[in-house]
């Protein structure tokens, strides 16, 4: 099960995650810690109309953290509030033991069985859901 | 199979007739067990570590909020742990009281627990408000008649027993929560006495807060849970500070966890809500129909033979109607404690004494009483071995 | 026979490498039996009731205060059963604390947990005080050079850890009381790290409040002491109202029972009390002094080791002086939770994170480490295995 | 155990404890509570000099309680502050579960392994050595 979690594709996810640092100027710049592991993400977005046109982010936290910063690295440009909540949703999913739809995200179904890194993949999803609140 | 024989403590002692369930209950073998489990294939601290045990640890932790939430009918976010009823009414008497100012009126009633009662007198010295007092009546009963003259536009909240530790009334609580609706208080329910006797759907009630401690519903000591309401517990700023309760932590400002973790600072009684978990899980599967109406029968069949008693007088109501089988009564002017101390020597465990309510006893001109309480376990030996120890103590003391 | 073989847990499971006793430690086998013969044979609420199991149960209760007083070198009039260290020193914060005010001022560290930091923020705010930190030298020591410069006229309360739950280091705490004492302030202490390694006599330490939990020290969770010296104690207001901490009670005036009683509001968690009481009594019959040995034997074979892995960083001293097995590090940029995580697949139970210390990690410019704890039941093996599970780490992740 | 605790001498004492009611008018009056129980015991003392010239006690208790006040009316007059201080480390002995000197503290003895009652048969002697302290 731990074997699992660090697969390559993941490992390489995080430490190559496109769109790393911040943006600026940007139109919507969020910042979310999870308390209990102290890792933290930095979402600098810039919207055109309801969508994203272009992100960037910094995260500080674990691979798992940096590699779901990756996968919104790869997906979030051109998404709208909706789509964000899809791609949002589909992470549950994966976290939950199921199937994503999301091709990407297959690497995180390792992580299922340890209820304790959830907050890890999640906290990238959760810092793009709150910087389209907004919108 | 008797449920008796679900309990070690119980099932050990054939002639033990345990009638204060009312003060702490027995517990069945099931939570037992699920308290060993843990300490002996999951134990670790909770919340912060990626290792197997503190996974497991951490899921039974959390597992067991879920099923105490699936067991009242209420959400997680809602179930604080406390270490017990007592904890959870100061929590409220300062994370919400301590808003209260000068002006603002609390109610409780005649009939509290010190711990629905001490918590509030406090908070009116620190607060300069006014702790206003609904009567008793004669049967032992919160008087609601008195609501309308009570309650006004000043009242905060109204705290109040769901069920009385000395006369067993139940209150009707739609009575109450309708007054403080048209006041626009909040209502916080003393619930110790209550769950102990079967399954409570909480949300329903329309309440603000339900206290509640495990150690009176067969799980271990020192665990218990504040309710609230999501919305009212999103509003209140923590009670104690520590581990856990907090989003992030520097020397100029520290911010807040949500709820339920705002008001769980430090490492909780994991062992404890484990235990409860386990106590609500084995709750679940039994007949409660049966159970109550087994209760009431056995209560009723004590009432009438307390009536019956030379000198004997039960405080609390005499019919079944609104009331649970925690049965007071004085016997002369015998004391409680000699009389305890004879049904004692009959095998009957019976408290005595002024139960924490001295301002009732003091209502009804009383030291204290003997109470004995049903529990699903009680059964007419119980109530036999009562009867003939009662017989004694009148001999000797009457 | 190896001390591991008396944790059930431990002895269930050979591969287990357990280094997460900072957090909470295992519990031996007499613990668990105490716990388990008061349910199955003694259990009821206690000081109330004058039935056979109420006198058992009070007896045990009482009896473990007995014990615990003794191990500390105590009085019994001074162990303030809590539901662990963060409720004592909240406890201290509102009893002691309340009685500040503006321009009052409290020292803590910048190596507290949050427990020790959080209370004295809330109080801060409530009362208007000033809250002054000591800062912490490289080596992970609250530098005590900076106590002149800090304690003032004004200084009420110094607040520290007896031992960093991060770096592991001892204050020297006779240079703090001797520096309380020229600012006529009292001290509390934060031994939660302290007390799992070994007697202690508390009362010579010439401290005023000294906390910690059972869950640390081999015994449940869910209780914890608050020592006091016994003339503080009996100064102080109660923290919270309830069944038991009091005197007398009429709605318009409520008297205090004297201490400990008056700070045990409700029903207290009398297993929790049996199994500190039997965890003391089990710890004084170790051999200390061959335990302390060998802990501190680990310690430097782990800080040796530990000081070759290219890129680990420890935090905390590099020598055995005034410090205990408690040792964290950092591994290059891995993230201590990757690490934890690495670990755990060898069966090695550390802790990754901030510790619930984030001023010290902020201090340390770390999001986080992780940590291993030496306990009386570690053993080279659990050292090979920790170190094993760092080079898999490092080739994953450096 | 419990069987022993209601002698017909402790019966009887507490029935006929002399000196019930109260003292007036008198030159210390003290009133003790219990609060785990209840039990309450109102002292009036009239004193000459150093020592108790005469005694009323009021009891709302137990038997045990009343038993106890009716030692302190049986034997206190005559007492000064150390007779009072002997007599309650008397009871003390008696219910540690030795042997008193004063012969009337045995109907006491089996009261010694009830821990719980410990404080009913207490009271009376505290508020003894309380009406005291003046002196
Ligand atoms: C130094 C220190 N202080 C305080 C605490 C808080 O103890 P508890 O969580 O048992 O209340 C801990 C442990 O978590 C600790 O290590
Ligand atoms: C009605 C009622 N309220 C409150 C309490 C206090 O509960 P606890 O002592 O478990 O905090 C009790 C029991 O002692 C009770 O019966």
């Amino acid at each position: 099960m731990s074997d699992s979690l660090y697969q390559d594709a993941l490992l390489k996810l995080a430490r190559e995650a496109p769109r790393q640092g911040r943006l600026e100027p940007n139109d919507v710049s969020v910042r979310l810690d999870n308390p209990l592991c102290g890792d933290r993400v930095r979402l600098d977005l810039r919207m055109s109309g309801p969508k994203i046109a272009e992100l960037a982010h910094e995260v500080r936290g674990c691979v798992l953290c940096q590699a779901a910063a990756g996968i919104v690295g790869l997906h979030a440009v051109g998404l709208d509030r909706a789509g964000v909540a899809a791609l949002a949703a589909d992470v549950d999913r994966v976290l939950s033991g199921q199937d994503p739809v999301c091709d990407a995200l297959r690497s995180f179904a390792p992580v299922a069985s340890h209820r304790s890194r959830h907050d890890c993949v999640l906290l990238p999803f959760q810092a793009l859901k709150e910087s389209m609140k907004g919108g | 199979m008797r449920l008796r024989d679900r309990f070690p403590l119980l099932a050990a002692d054939p002639k033990l007739h345990y009638l204060d369930s009312g003060a702490s209950s027995q517990v069945p073998a099931d939570v037992l067990d699920a308290v060993t489990r843990f300490e002996t294939t999951q134990r670790a601290n909770v919340h912060r570590g990626v290792h197997r045990l503190a996974e497991a640890a951490t899921a039974a932790y959390e597992g067991a909020r879920d099923e105490i939430a699936r067991f009242f009918g209420a959400r997680r976010e809602e179930i604080v742990f406390t270490s017990g009823t007592t904890a959870a009414i100061n929590l409220v008497a300062h994370s919400f009281g301590d808003a209260l100012a000068a002006g603002d009126e609390v109610v409780i009633s005649e009939l509290e627990h010190h711990s629905n009662i001490v918590p509030w007198q406090m908070l009116r010295d620190r607060r300069g408000l006014k702790l206003k007092v609904l009567p008793v009546t004669e049967e032992g009963r919160i008087d609601l008649g008195a609501l309308d003259g009570v309650v006004t536009r000043k009242t905060r909240l109204i705290a109040l027993a769901h069920c009385s530790n000395v006369t067993g009334a139940v209150v009707d609580l739609a009575r109450v929560v309708a007054a403080a609706k048209s006041a626009g208080a909040a209502v916080l329910v003393d619930g110790a006495q209550r769950v102990p006797h079967g399954p409570l759907d909480i949300p329903e009630l329309g309440v603000d807060f339900y206290a509640f401690s495990g150690h009176k519903m067969y799980a271990p000591h020192g665990i218990g849970v504040l309710w609230g309401k999501r919305e009212r517990l999103e509003a209140l700023p923590p009670f104690m500070g520590g581990g856990d309760m907090i989003r992030s932590v520097t020397f100029e400002r520290t911010t807040y966890a949500p709820p339920p973790t705002r008001f769980e600072a430090g490492t909780p009684n994991i062992s404890g809500a484990i235990g409860l978990g386990a106590s609500c899980r084995w709750m679940s599967g039994l007949d409660w129909p049966g159970i109550v109406q087994e209760e009431m029968r056995l209560t009723g069949r004590l009432l009438g033979s307390l009536a019956k008693v030379p000198g004997l007088r039960v405080l609390g109501p005499l019919g079944l109607q609104q009331r649970l089988g925690v049965v007071s009564f004085a016997l002369g002017s015998a004391h409680p404690h000699d009389v305890a101390q004879i049904l004692d020597r009959h095998g009957v465990a019976c408290r005595g004494g002024h139960h924490c309510a001295e301002p009732l006893m003091e209502r009804f001109g009383l030291a204290g009483t003997t109470r004995a309480t049903i529990a699903p376990y009680s059964e007419d030996a119980d109530i036999d071995a009562l009867l003939n120890g009662l017989d004694e103590a009148r001999r000797l003391f009457a």
